[in-house]
């Protein structure tokens, strides 16, 4: 109930009473009254040419609190910077008002000045009479001058009410969670690592490796995938700072960056780990088998228990409990009496400063949508399917047969763009679709010279050191570049394909009777990687990738302090590409870990406990979880906060303020906006 | 879960607003609604809604120590026992019992009462085509032309609805000499030389209010001009009792207005002074001057059921329940006799002592509660209209008219106060600025958003301002601040 | 100003840093020109303008109050200006119920390359508000 | 036993509360049941100080919850804010129960320890009003006044010399007596969101006004039920569907009733004479703070965001405090009309709220206080 009451300390108000009277005579100067110093940039004639600045500086100088007032040519030059650190010190001011360009580029320069001369870089206020009025009212000199005078106004009154702010300093747990071990995540774990933190490295899959692993070369120096990145999936597991927890999963994440809380549930292998040595023993005694979805892409067979692949990482059997027929083959067959079929799923509690996302991508499907035939003709297939059949350890041990009827293909077509550059499904550009489709095609030339080889593209991207030469050795190879993506694709009775595509560069319409068609499939970033988004509150860029915190500038970082984005989880990369954010992510996440503390914004929501009902409206209004309800009072972690604002909105009592951006800071603002009509 | 509910009365002004108090077991008071209250249908003003913020429970003190109250009454009653020259105080902000109480202390001491209000209203005579306790509010929703000499916005907020009745019922509302008001139909800044332009005759009423710092002059003007035209006329007063107060004190009050009773102080006049639920403090204009004044005296004996600012400076607090509690009865200006449902009788009870000490008779509430009722002619019954017209009566002949009063200097300013409940009691409010007129807005330079300087002898201070249509020259405020040096202080201003 | 210059209004805008200030900073970059109307205050987020700034704006005597932030999806705080979007449906029902002509209130998605977007909007406005007139909850004598 | 949705006829099995119950006595018993029981820690009832006024207490007293015993039509309170931060039973109108659920919205009330027992509700009076009504309309000394009921449309008030007098509401409306304004057009006359909906509406032949047609709306409505059937405090037998047709007929006709006065309440304001309507009304207004304080569905203390930035200093053409409040009640205003009954400057506060309220909960399909699931205040659409 809301009534109005209060506890009864009348006494001590009563003196304070009598004694106030005395004092609030006379009162008329208040010591620690705002002192503002105004600086009015001339910005050469860019502001000056248009406004007249002296006007607006005497101006300024009639408004209260206002002490001192100046123009400067430019007030950013080392001059006009010494000249604000000069007035701070003669006039002994405690804000300073700029009146120039836009705070989004100099705002930081000015903080950096003030700062210098001894105040709150939160003291100084920006007032935009540039981009904001001289340069878009150059004709009306005068309105611009009288527009630039209640700019000034509005920011005088603002600084009145400006506060010193602070940024917090929070302790940062030493150790790393790296999501997804696939290059990129290995990458940043080892340079985590190696930089003598601790990391957790968690992997869904029974081995590490990622999509790489799978590969059978890679361009555009066609060296064996798995070649070079065995001795890296080794190096992570003999990592002494690495902690490998592979067919793991992340089931919640709490706290905030340098206190990171994450649950990782590990799932039953019916395999005891230490024990196992991969030797195989069981796996050959198992009856049940069933096709390779996991590693091979449905062709070929496992069995029910099974090693994930001879290079995997940690290389243990596990059990596929879901088509396991209980015979306990296996269990009799193994010497270390490995095989545990009570296991049951375990978890931990992982105490992390950082966390690195690598969780990667999903292959692009084209089954449901039967993007070119595919899933309806037997010998249309995609490029990973193509990867496993051409790879020496495959399924078929490298020799290129088309599933239909197992023989050796002669004419094999590409389609690019294949659930990429799609309105309908995938707008985005999948980058390395191009590159593997002339990698792949490379190789099947080199290993069967009679073949003939198509590939029907839109436009053929090759940047990046050597790719361009790799696509001109394509070329030379005999390899047929047809630029058109194929209209129509028909099965024959034989299990061969006639595409029909328009050449556009000769307008010929081509139909090829093709032994085989590879759909050059894109990246997509997939449902595992939505959970561990949305478990994160990472946001979602429009492509379905997680989104970094700025395009440009901040390529690996998101908007939540302490979780960092690479490789295809920020959206579709080859591996160079995908190396490189691992070691980008590693060097973002260490510098917290190397400090050993977190800065967090100074621009936070700060609850007043004395106005807080703790109703509660605020909590789900913050996207980045910083509001809470602790034992009926909110709480505000400072660490997680952004500094939107948007909670002090929704807060009905005014209770949760923006600091800089209070109400009575915004409304101080909007009320000088006017002015009596005769002053 | 124990809540006590009291049934009790908004102490701020005389319309006596009924509500209710709710204790939890910790003491947090809160206030209810009490729908069935005739007076306000359960409506409250801003004072009403804050009420919890007056009850500041006083404590027993001897010369600043806290005692228990068989000690301080003891005190109390050697310190009047020896002191030639007592005032006793009681300006109707308790039960009328308790009133009763003390003036049986005043006739033990063989001194007189006062309300601190000069004239009493209960001495306005009937010639005057008023009623001694005024009319009833409902009546008020009849009247066919009504002169406004006060801001009932800022002052009485419960009659403002009585007003927009009338007005609904064809009334003509004319604001005389206050700011402009939404309910009235014109405002007009006229001296009382120009009350005839108002237009009254018998079918109208005037609405003045009369308290502590009323300037007589003004009031027998009102009175007198009642006289003329036959009008009716109406005075608010403030505090919860200052009706049954003025009734119970038709023998032994005296006439002091506070003002003098102050200036005696300062003259040596007066050496003893005793109130009862009164402080000179929070009522006179300049607080700190009354501190200064109230120091001089030999003996400060205060009766309070509630902390102000003279149970500070006292050498005797005796401490009563809070009114909310009290047994007792209140009548309001209206004359409407309304009964507290608390049972507490500590204050009689002290004061019963105090008198006994003194060497007077003893007494109960039971026996005062019947001498009121007896007194104000309705014994037996509890509530209902009471219109006696037993007061004494002044004579209202006509006054003169004295302008000369209003002189200011050039550059210089009359700050007049609109009293209001927050005033009286010294509470907390929201009236932190003062009302300037547009013009000066215009001469002074101000700046939107900025502040005024206020200047008199006690010093400057800086003030927020709000633009109205007032009277020129003037600068009203309903918040009591500092610079004051009376009802009405000549100030300097400047922007700032 | 008593003298006979033609009304201008005073509009208030509110632009949340990432994007509809940038909007006028590329506004002004383009040398994009205006009418003097439009008086900008910045906050981080346009979810941070709380319909309490709106109706102080109007009680002061804004002729015009706009609300601008960035695009739906392109939120620098995920989707502040979703609830934006959302607070602005229920201001724009009150202005209405309240009698406010709809012309005086706006909201609109500006990113900080739609400088032009941002100039043309200001005088789009100007020009609706010249034709209304002032509004009628602008205090007596105030500017 | 009892399960949700049923329908039964029950009454107080102990004759000295059947008797002084309005109908039989059942809400009372139930009430008693739940705290003698353990149910719940308190209950709210009304102290009754006389025959037009009652107070709301929270008791943990049994004697007390039987001694409220009988209804009231003219104690127009709102129950809501006194059940706050307890394990609670209430009676509770249906503006009660929907102040109830925008309590429990804003983490004020815990909704699983706050049991209600709805009541049916045509309206209720203002007492002085109807003391004034009682004198000019029936002719009646307000003191002699010994029971009230409602029956087919009319108001009829007994004497202690019992006799009987009644004039149809109709009537005593259109001479500006009789219900409150927010009760003429209130839209919800039977509590579905209460835990019990009760009321006499459908209790027929011998039952007539000794027994209450209760509805089981929900678990603790079943808790509630069967505890105090097991406790030996009520009996219940199952409404025939004679009875349950003419609580829906009775029901229909109220709401329809309601919406002809919503038609006469809610003219419409042409729209350039609307911003001169509102500045006009709130005009008067002394803010006193009496509608926030009195509002069933704000939490806040005193310091709220229309009142830290309202400010007395400020000349501004209309008030600040009511346009913020008026958008913040938007989308939970529940039109009980707790406001304009405090107005002291008799501002028509409810009605004004309503008409900002009702476009905006209609536009999203929202109705305030009926359940949790829709979130307060402008986050609506949100997720």
């Amino acid at each position: 109930m809301n009534a109005i009451s209060r506890d009864t300390g009348a006494m001590s108000e009563n003196r304070r009473f009598i004694m106030d009277q005395k004092e609030i005579i006379n009162d008329t100067k208040d010591a620690d009254e705002p002192r503002i110093g105004v600086f009015v940039c001339e910005c050469g004639v860019n502001i000056g040419g248009v406004i007249n600045c002296q006007e607006v500086a005497d101006y300024a100088g009639s408004l209260p609190n206002v002490v001192n007032s100046s123009v400067n040519k430019y007030t950013c030059s080392d001059s006009g910077q010494s000249e604000i650190k000069q007035a701070i010190r003669d006039n002994d001011l405690n804000r300073v008002l700029v009146a120039a360009c836009t705070p989004k580029t100099h705002e930081p320069i000015f903080r950096a000045c003030v700062e210098e001369a001894g105040l709150n870089p939160y003291l100084f206020e920006f007032v935009n009479i540039r981009e904001h009025c001289s340069w878009i009212h150059m004709q009306e000199k005068e309105k611009a001058t009288r527009k630039a005078k209640e700019l000034v106004r509005m920011g005088v009154s603002r600084a009145i009410q400006l506060e010193p702010l602070e940024s917090n300093e929070v302790p940062v747990t030493d150790a790393a969670l790296v999501i997804g071990a696939g290059v990129a995540g290995m990458q940043a774990a080892l340079d985590i690592a190696d930089m003598g933190h601790k990391v957790y490295l968690v992997e869904k899959n029974p081995s590490i490796g990622g999509k790489m692993a799978q590969l059978d070369k890679t361009f555009p120096t066609n060296d064996c995938s798995i070649c070079i990145l065995g001795p890296k999936m080794v190096e992570v597991a003999r990592n002494k700072n690495i902690e490998l927890m592979t067919y793991s999963e992340i089931d919640e994440v709490d706290g905030y960056v340098g206190n990171f809380k994450v649950k990782v549930r590990h799932k039953a292998r019916y395999i005891d780990t230490v024990s196992c040595t991969g030797c195989g023993l069981c796996v050959e005694k198992c009856p049940v088998e069933v096709p390779n979805v996991e590693f091979n892409e449905g062709i070929g067979t496992r069995k029910a228990i099974y090693v994930p692949f001879p290079q995997a990482v940690p290389l243990r059997a596990l059990v596929d409990r879901s088509v396991c027929i209980d015979c306990n083959a296996c269990v009799k067959a193994c010497n270390s009496s490995s095989v545990d079929m009570e296991q049951e799923d375990s978890f931990s509690e992982l105490d992390v400063g950082v966390i690195v996302v690598t969780t990667g991508f999903e292959v692009y499907d084209p089954e449901p949508t039967h993007d070119f035939g595919y899933g309806l003709y037997d010998n249309v297939i995609t490029g990973m399917e193509l990867e496993r059949l051409i790879n020496a350890s495959g399924p078929t041990m490298g020799k290129l047969v088309r599933p239909g009827d197992v023989t050796s293909p002669k004419r094999i077509g590409f389609i690019q763009c294949v659930g990429s550059r799609d309105k309908n499904s995938n707008r985005y550009c999948s980058s390395f679709c191009c590159m593997y489709a002339l990698k792949d095609a490379q190789l099947i030339r080199e290993k069967y010279p009679d073949s003939e080889v198509y590939i029907m593209y839109m436009d053929m991207r090759t940047p990046f050191r050597n790719y361009e030469e790799f696509y001109d050795r394509a070329r030379d190879m005999g390899i047929k570049f047809i630029r058109g993506k194929p209209g129509k694709v028909t099965e024959k009775e034989d299990g061969n394909l006639i595409v029909r595509v328009e050449d556009t560069l000769t307008n010929s319409i081509l139909e090829l009777d093709l032994d085989m068609l590879v759909l050059s499939v894109g990246a997509v970033s997939g449902d595992s990687n939505e959970r561990i988004r949305q478990i994160l509150k990472v946001s979602r860029a429009a492509d379905g990738f997680m989104m970094e915190a700025h395009p440009k500038l901040k390529p690996v970082d998101t908007t939540l302090d302490g979780i960092f984005i690479g490789g295809v989880t920020q959206g579709p990369k080859d591996i160079p590409y995908s190396v490189s954010q691992g070691s980008a992510c590693a060097a973002r996440a260490t510098r917290y870990l190397s400090q050993g503390k977190a800065i967090t914004e100074g621009i936070t929501v700060d609850v007043n406990e004395d106005v807080c009902v703790s109703c509660g409206i605020c909590v789900p209004m913050c996207p980045f979880q910083a509001l809470s309800l602790e034992e009926g009072k909110l709480n505000v972690i400072k660490a997680l906060c952004k500094g939107c604002g948007t909670c002090a909105v929704a807060c009905p009592t005014g209770a949760l303020q923006q600091n800089h951006f209070s109400n009575n800071q915004l409304l101080a603002q909007v009320r000088s906006v006017f002015a009596f009509e005769e002053e | 879960m124990k809540e006590e509910i009291y049934q009790t009365f908004c102490p701020g002004c005389g319309v006596g607003c009924g509500l209710y108090i709710r204790e939890d077991p910790e003491g947090n008071t809160s206030v209810d609604f009490m729908k069935s209250s005739p007076a306000n249908l359960g409506k409250l003003c801003r004072f009403g809604m804050k009420v919890p913020y007056h009850y500041s429970k006083a404590r027993t003190m001897v010369t600043g120590s806290k005692a228990d109250i068989e000690d301080a009454i003891k005190a109390a009653a050697h310190r009047m026992a020896d002191a030639d020259s007592v005032t006793m105080l009681s300006v109707g902000n308790t039960t009328s019992e308790e009133h009763m109480a003390f003036c049986r202390i005043a006739e033990t001491l063989g001194t007189r009462v006062d309300t601190g209000v000069f004239p009493l209203p209960s001495q306005i005579t009937s010639k005057c085509g008023s009623y001694p306790e005024g009319i009833s509010l409902d009546e008020m929703e009849k009247a066919k032309r009504i002169a406004l000499f006060l801001d009932p916005y800022v002052q009485y907020p419960l009659i403002v609805r009585r007003l927009l009745a009338a007005k609904r019922n064809g009334a003509g509302i004319v604001a005389v000499g206050t700011k402009e008001l939404h309910l009235a139909d014109e405002t007009l800044d006229i001296g009382p030389d120009r009350y005839d332009e108002l237009g009254l005759d018998d079918k109208s009423l005037i609405v003045a209010d009369i308290h502590p710092n009323s300037d007589p002059v003004h009031v027998k003007q009102l009175l007198d001009l009642a006289g003329r035209c036959g009008a009716k006329i109406h005075f608010m007063q403030p505090f919860i009792n200052s009706t049954g107060v003025n009734l119970a004190l038709k023998a032994n009050g005296s006439m002091m207005a506070l003002a003098q009773i102050m200036e005696d102080i300062e003259a040596g006049n007066i050496r003893t002074l005793v109130t009862l639920d009164s402080d000179p403090v929070e009522l006179m204009p300049d607080a700190a001057a009354a501190v200064e004044t109230l120091k001089k005296l030999d003996n400060l004996i205060v009766i309070s059921s509630r902390a102000s600012p003279v149970t500070e400076l006292a050498d005797v607090v005796i401490a009563t329940e809070p009114v909310y509690m009290k047994a007792g009865t209140f009548m309001n200006v209206e004359g409407r006799l309304q009964e507290n449902s608390g049972s507490g009788v500590a204050g009689i009870d002290a004061m019963s002592l105090l008198n006994g000490e003194l060497g007077g008779k003893r007494f109960d509430y039971q026996q005062l509660h019947y001498i009121f009722m007896k007194s104000i002619g309705d014994p037996g019954t509890d509530v209902g209209d009471v219109t006696a017209d037993k007061a004494e009566q002044m004579e209202c002949g006509s006054v003169d008219v004295d302008n000369a009063g209003s002189s200011v200097p050039e550059g210089m300013y009359q700050l007049k106060y609109l009293y209001n409940p927050f005033m009286w009691f010294d509470q907390k409010d929201d009236n932190d600025f003062v009302l300037i007129d547009r013009k000066l807005v215009k001469k002074l330079g101000l700046k939107k958003g900025g502040m005024v300087v206020l200047g008199s002898e006690n010093g400057k201070m800086k003030m927020r301002y709000r633009v109205e249509n007032i009277p020129g020259g003037m600068i009203m405020t309903a918040k009591k601040i500092p610079v004051a040096t009376g009802p009405n202080t000549i100030i300097s201003l400047e922007g700032c | 100003m008593a003298d006979n210059r033609e009304w201008e209004p005073k509009i208030v805008a509110f632009c949340c840093n990432w994007c509809s200030y940038g909007g006028a900073d590329t506004a002004g970059m383009g040398r994009f020109q205006q009418p003097s109307s439009l008086r900008v205050i910045r906050v981080m987020c346009s979810g941070r303008i709380d319909p309490l700034h709106v109706f102080n704006a109007f009680l002061e005597g804004a002729d015009a109050v706009l609300v601008t932030g960035c695009h739906i999806g392109d939120c620098h705080y995920v989707n502040g200006n979703y609830k934006t979007q959302v607070r602005h449906q229920f201001l724009e029902e009150m202005v209405k119920e309240m009698g406010l002509e709809p012309e005086r209130l706006h909201l609109n998605w500006i990113s900080a390359s739609e400088g032009e977007k941002f100039a043309n909007f200001v005088r789009d406005v100007t020009e609706q508000i010249k034709k209304i007139g002032p509004s009628p909850l602008k205090p007596e004598g105030v500017n | 036993m009892v399960e949700i949705g049923d329908k039964v006829l029950g009454y107080a099995t102990d004759p000295g509360i059947r008797n002084r119950g309005a109908s039989g006595g059942m809400v009372t018993a139930i009430l008693a049941a739940a705290l003698e029981r353990g149910l719940v820690d308190s209950v709210i009832v009304l102290r009754h100080i006389n025959e037009y006024e009652a107070v709301p207490v929270i008791t943990d007293d049994v004697d007390e919850v039987l001694a409220s015993a009988g209804s009231m039509h003219t104690v127009p309170v709102n129950l809501a804010k006194y059940a706050a931060g307890r394990k609670v039973a209430m009676p509770g109108k249906p503006c009660d129960v929907r102040a109830v659920f925008e309590q429990a919205k804003r983490n004020e009330i815990d909704i699983d320890n706050t049991f209600i027992i709805g009541l049916n509700c045509g309206g209720t009076m203002h007492p002085v009003l109807t003391r004034e009504m009682l004198v000019r309309m029936y002719e009646i000394d307000p003191e002699d006044v010994v029971g009230e009921k409602i029956d087919k449309g009319k108001l009829f008030f007994r004497t202690k010399d019992g006799e009987e007098k009644a004039i149809p509401i109709d009537d005593l409306e259109d001479a500006g007596y009789g219900r409150r304004e927010s009760c003429r057009y209130c839209d919800v006359k039977i509590p579905v969101n209460a835990d019990l909906a009760c009321g006499n509406w459908g209790v027929i032949g011998e039952l007539a006004g000794n027994a209450t047609f209760c509805e089981v709306m929900n678990g603790k409505g079943v808790r509630l039920l069967e505890n105090a059937i097991e406790s030996g405090y009520v009996q219940i037998e199952p409404a025939g569907e004679q009875s349950i047709a003419i609580r829906e007929k009775v029901n229909s006709a109220m709401l329809s009733l309601g919406e002809k006065w919503s038609a006469r309440v809610f003219t419409e304001i042409p729209e350039e004479q609307r911003i001169n309507y509102y500045m006009e009304q709130f005009a008067d207004c002394i803010d006193c703070g009496a509608c926030k304080e009195a509002c069933p569905v704000c939490t806040c203390d005193e310091d709220s965001k229309c009142t830290m930035y309202h400010s007395l200093a400020d000349d501004y053409k209309m008030s600040m405090y009511h346009m913020v409040r008026l958008l913040h009640l938007s989308d939970s205003c529940i039109g009980c009309g707790q406001c304009s009954d405090v107005c002291p400057v008799d501002i028509p506060v409810t009605s004004i709220f309503r008409r900002f309220a009702d476009p905006a909960q209609k536009k999203h399909n929202y109705k305030a206080g009926m359940t949790l699931e829709r979130p307060p205040f402008l986050e609506v659409m949100l997720k």
